[in-house]
């Protein structure tokens, strides 16, 4: 009890921890529950180095995409039994392109080159598989795929904006995606996340072990009730979330370009997951699961704050 | 420095070769360096082996250092077999890389005195001492790769020497001196050996140098090195070269190892000098 | 030094021997064949692989998290899984192939750039200037470069595995070259070879054991390399190599696979060790003596 | 051969003459101040930067395009931005600290593999067991170990610079030692040294040449893994080192930014190779005729 | 490979040095290895150069091989400046490290052949023939690093022989070598001189050696090499050895090179032989 470990990475998604950390609510809500927490701020860089330093105990509770989310509850099940512990707000995902030509998915053809932080395996790759197997159906999932190309977020970003090389798409994350939109005139949006999935969702959670959170059901109970504070905070007054960002991060980002991101009003700032059941069933469709979630709340720990979940 | 101080057993040689056979693995076959070699080397003595190119001269002597072990027969040392190299056997190579190129004239002659526990300064000392006596005087602070051939032959000649050793390996280091240096050189050796009567084991290729400055002469035969005659040479010193009795001895090896019986793999033309 | 030394050795009767017949050389007499394998290395090295794949299993069960560390046994099956559904075997032949290219075009660069260190001197400032300056980047730092030039694929992951053979290669050889003994040299050049043939007849030879070393170092960091790169980029989904195939088994957690996958690259690093380098170095330094 | 030359040369007559005095050997004459700078190498080297960085600019401009390749001035810029603040020497010194600590680390581990591989058979056959095995590695399969026995942060980063020093250096240092000439070897054993002495007063200084190409190797390699392991094991609260420095910068698209950390990388290189490694080899190998 | 084939002014000398000055830079100063020296080389001249370890008979070769480059006076051949090695001025070394050790003995003799485009079948039968010559034929294959001392030496000589190059520097190439091997590589030196009359430069310490094999002996002095006196010897060949008059020169050419005048570095003792 008392201590706690988060890991994080890079961007606008994990906005709600550095509010968090900024404001100290963690401490804050710690106090209330009795138990003076001392909170470490780790930062590492993709989910694989996450899940690792969250399997040998260096860190207890970490911050990855819902897909990872599901990954890992499928393989530790009966073993360390990781689930969710929250979520960290929903932020729509857009499939930017500059092709001209390129309307909807179906416009992709071989002159295109949608960059993807990983292909086939990460979240982006499974949106665009299942947008794909919602419009040509199920067995036609990967019907994209040889247009997909590995690339990392910022070089994906930066190819885009400039152009001149053969990538024109890439299925982003906040804040790239606003910035390819505002860098390169010709960028336009083909596909949104939340289109896939019929509405909001949830791009980005925290997951611990199961071990943690018995043992530290106060330390958790803290952690979740900042998080959710700081989702007030950043709803309510999103140029205060904004700063909390620069401080933290120590991001060079121009705050009146971080303050127009914020208040996108597709951005909403919550705790409960919101939509991730659709993607939990075609992961288990598509066998990167071998396990069939029935609920939402097979990988996710019981809260109240979370009782809203979908 | 000694080897078994007090057990000194004047009735027996120091040295004992029976039956050496040394092999070289090579690609096609064995190459057989030495063949069936016996000799005897008593302590103070002052014993060559005499023999033309390739017979095994530096083979044997390496084998006497405890660098090579022979195939067939044994070496015996005080009348234990010589299983590795020792302090006691300080050897002169024949090559001239045996220097340390990262040390310099003075610090080469002080390594192995410094190997063997000696103070620093006496080390520094007796290093200095020898290093004039080679004549290198002027050339104390030089790197190997600086000096001529000659020069470095000397520099190992004084390594050796300044150790005192009991027992000295020689693999024709005087071959690359000039005759005032090597006649020098041969003094040198004489004088120490009066001081402090070492054993030593020389490897030559110059019948005069062997008769002048060995007691007893091992000839052996062109390849593989077989024991050809054992000759003594004690009578002839420093001064004998030109006598008669020298030159009639010099003559006889030369008929010995050149003349009669096996001859080199080559048909040797008629020796007319 | 004892009194009794002082004594002259005592003088003995000469003597002449007939000369005997000399020996014909033997063919080697062929050793045990128990101790001649024993000697060959192999079944020394096979103990000792035997003795780290223990130590690896104990680890694994000690650490009991199999998540993070799998031990040999469940390595072993996914590697046989994976070689019997025959999906290890393709990523190993795209790596390989993509590998060997990239390799090629660094010991090419490597040859290029110390022969003209060799021949003139703004070469060796280049040659040290450019090491010096370009070794230390990680790929990352040549990414823009190679999307620039190369675009995505093939070409950049050459690009970039060049860049890992390279330099490493260059220095070894640079420094072999340089320590070519004096003498070769001059006899090189009063045979009237030019700068490149004294480099090819030469230096090449003479340095070998500094270039075969830097050909496994640059091996080594080649693999090291394309893993970490197969999954920055080059990677057009579905025709991965071995480092995607890492790379996917670690997003899904299938870490026995991960290790299956790097058990592999150990694999072939043994058998190039083995197969490669250790019969040139028998056939090259090793028989002209000029490595122990 | 033309007929001409059937002829004898001419007898000629003999003389003798006076021994002239021996002239003092004379102190080195000083060069002209200018050619003695130029054959420093420091002009010819500054003229080589400043092309290469002429260079990278028209590069630069020409691709246009300063989110994939900012040019050199634009990296000038942001290198003194970052260095004026303070930021960046703050890294670098984080980076460096680290770096060292990764470096002795495995020169200390190559020295005691490579002294066991001269010493005995066993120690052979493990150190070209182990370097065949390990080396082609990459990083990431040494994640899982590093996290269980160090956790995250500093202990873990040394643990991998380690990997990424010892094996390229012990390949190097153990090629070296083995071209060491049997002569001097035979005279080390001669004077009685014991194996390890034979290996610091023998093998270390005649297999320098090798060692120091080894030393630079690892070097430009810890660098590399550097950059590349601060991204993996994180910075926690802000306490990140250089590699850290260019991944926010290169996730913020300030490009610049990334060059401008790899600059600092290429500046310590360059630094460290003529202050450390070629001050070495001029007071070693080149002092001692061992390289030309 | 005749240097300027159908200009042969027989009335100037081939090689000619006047002047010459060598220094080695070194940590302290400058060491002069040679100082002022002159002498001329005529076309089929065995001219040997004969001094004390140490003088710079060495460096003066390898300046004449165009190795290096004195730092005052002039090396001219046939008029114009050495600046650089050539295939007309082929060198024997001093060194035994001039072998390739990664070819076997006949591809060593025959590698400069081929370098000069000389056809593979000509240049093996050339090889053979040489290696034969100094007695190797049984060693054909062997790499070097499996040769003895001497038998390094003879292969470098037969590789040279072999090249049959207008001009030889040969730097004590029989040093290694025993009597009767040696006085065989004498007679296919003169051999090969009566068939081709090739023009060469000779370093030895020996001075009978340079009195058998020379035409022409240029003295130097010790350390740093200033020339002492130029004799000839045209007079003296193979069987000369033994003959009086033979004798009285070579003592007349220790006298010079050891009795009078300066004096080595350190003191010589009186030579008494
Ligand atoms: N390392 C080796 N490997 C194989 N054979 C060798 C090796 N060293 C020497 N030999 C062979 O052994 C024989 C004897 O060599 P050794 O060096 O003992 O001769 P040596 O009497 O010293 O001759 P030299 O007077 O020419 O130095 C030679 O035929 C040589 O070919
Ligand atoms: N590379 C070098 N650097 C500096 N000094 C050198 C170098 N080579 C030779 N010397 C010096 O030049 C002088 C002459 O050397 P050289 O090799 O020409 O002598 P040499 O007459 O051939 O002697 P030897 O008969 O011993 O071979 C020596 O004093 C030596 O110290
Ligand atoms: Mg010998
Ligand atoms: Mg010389």
């Amino acid at each position: 009890e008392g201590k706690l470990r988060v890991a994080q990475q890079f961007g606008i998604t994990y906005l709600l921890l550095n509010v968090a950390q900024d404001q100290k609510l963690i401490e804050k809500h710690g106090q209330k529950q009795g138990v003076p927490v001392s909170v470490e701020w780790v930062q590492l860089s993709g989910g694989n180095a996450v899940n690792d330093a969250l399997l040998s105990g260096s860190i207890d509770v970490a911050g990855a995409g819902v897909g990872p989310l599901l990954t890992i509850w499928d393989r530790t099940a009966g073993r360390q039994n990781v689930k969710g512990v929250a979520s960290l707000g929903n932020y729509p995902y857009y499939l930017v392109s500059t092709n001209p030509d390129v309307k909807t998915i179906a416009d992709f053809s071989d002159k295109d080159r949608i960059a993807l932080p990983a292909v086939t395996v990460s979240v982006q790759a499974r949106f665009l598989q299942m947008a794909a197997a919602k419009r040509w159906g199920t067995g036609e999932y990967a019907r994209l795929d040889r247009y997909t190309q590995t690339l990392p977020h910022p070089d994906a970003a930066a190819a885009v904006v400039a152009g001149r090389t053969e990538i024109n798409g890439h299925f982003a994350t906040p804040p790239f995606q606003e910035q390819e939109l505002a860098g390169n005139p010709k960028a336009h949006i083909v596909l949104n996340s939340y289109d896939v999935l019929g509405g909001p969702s949830s791009g980005t959670v925290l997951y611990a072990t199961e071990k943690y959170v018995k043992e530290n059901p106060k330390t958790t109970r803290a952690f979740i009730d900042a998080l959710a504070e700081a989702a007030d905070i950043a709803t309510k007054n999103p140029e205060l979330a904004a700063d909390a960002y620069l401080r933290v991060t120590k991001a060079k980002i121009d705050r009146a370009f971080l303050v127009k991101i914020l208040k996108n009003p597709q951005f909403q700032y919550k705790v409960a997951p919101t939509n991730t059941y659709g993607l939990a069933q075609f992961l288990f469709q598509a066998g990167a699961i071998k396990k069939q979630p029935a609920t939402w709340r097979d990988y996710f720990f019981d809260h109240p704050a979370l009782a809203s979940g979908s | 420095m000694n080897v078994l101080p007090f057990q000194v057993v004047p009735n027996a040689p120091l040295l004992r070769a029976q039956g050496v056979t040394i092999e070289y693995p090579a690609a096609q076959g064995v190459v057989q360096a030495t063949h069936d070699v016996s000799f005897d080397v008593w302590r103070g003595d002052r014993f060559v082996l005499l023999g033309p190119s390739g017979c095994g001269k530096s083979t044997l002597l390496k084998a006497v250092g405890g660098f090579i072990a022979p195939r067939a027969g044994s070496l015996q040392l005080d009348g234990r077999d010589i299983t590795g190299p020792g302090r006691d056997r300080i050897v002169v190579f024949q090559e001239f890389d045996q220097l340390a190129p990262w040390k310099t004239v003075r610090q080469n002659v002080m390594f192995p005195l410094l190997a063997g526990k000696m103070p620093k300064r006496e080390a520094e000392a007796r290093a200095l001492y020898w290093i004039g006596k080679v004549g290198l005087s002027r050339f104390l602070d030089a790197y190997p790769h600086t000096l001529s051939g000659g020069m470095k032959a000397r520099v190992a000649i004084a390594r050796a020497l300044a150790m005192q050793p009991e027992i000295l390996l020689m693999d024709e280091p005087f071959a690359a001196l000039d005759a005032l240096t090597r006649r020098r050189m041969h003094e040198e050796l004489q004088a120490l050996w009066e001081e402090v009567r070492f054993t030593m084991l020389f490897v030559t290729h110059s019948i005069e140098e062997a008769l002048v400055v060995g007691n007893r002469i091992l000839l052996l035969s062109p390849h593989p090195g077989r024991v050809r005659a054992e000759l003594n040479s004690h009578q002839f010193g420093l001064h004998s070269a030109g006598g008669a009795e020298f030159q009639a001895t010099a003559g006889r090896i030369h008929d010995l190892l050149f003349g009669g019986g096996d001859v080199a793999d080559e048909p040797a033309r008629a020796v007319q000098s | 030094m004892s009194a009794v030394l002082r004594n002259e050795p005592p003088v003995r009767p000469e003597y002449v021997l007939p000369l005997l017949p000399a020996p014909a050389d033997a063919a080697p007499r062929p050793y045990p064949l128990a101790l001649r394998l024993w000697r060959s290395g192999w079944p020394r090295k096979l103990v000792l692989l035997a003795v780290l794949a223990i130590v690896w299993e104990l680890a694994a069960r000690w650490a009991g998290n199999d998540l993070l560390l799998p031990g040999f046994v469940q390595t072993a099956r996914a590697l046989g899984d994976g070689v019997v559904s025959g999906e290890l075997p393709r990523y190993v032949g795209v790596s390989l192939w993509t590998l060997l290219q990239g390799y090629a075009a660094g010991v090419v660069g490597a040859f290029v750039l110390t022969t003209l260190a060799m021949s003139t001197r703004i070469g060796r400032d280049v040659l040290e200037t450019l090491t010096a300056m370009l070794n230390p980047l990680p790929a990352i730092a040549l990414l823009p470069l190679a999307l620039l030039w190369f675009g995505l694929g093939q070409g950049s992951l050459v690009f970039v595995l060049m860049h890992s053979v390279l330099w490493p290669l260059a220095l070894a050889t640079y420094a072999g070259f340089r320590a070519v003994p004096e003498t070769l040299r001059m006899a090189g050049r009063n045979y009237g070879l030019g700068p490149l043939a004294i480099v090819t007849q030469i230096l090449v030879p003479a340095a070998l054991p500094a270039i075969l070393s830097g050909l496994k170092i640059g091996w080594a960091f080649a693999w090291r390399t394309l893993i970490a790169a197969e999954l920055v980029f080059g990677t057009t989904s579905g025709k991965g190599g071995l480092g995607w195939y890492i790379y996917q088994s670690r997003n899904e957690l299938f870490t026995d696979r991960v290790f299956a996958g790097l058990a592999a690259v150990i694999a072939i690093g043994l058998l190039f060790e083995h197969l490669v380098f250790q019969s040139v170095e028998r056939l090259t330094i090793r028989r002209w003596g000029m490595q122990r």
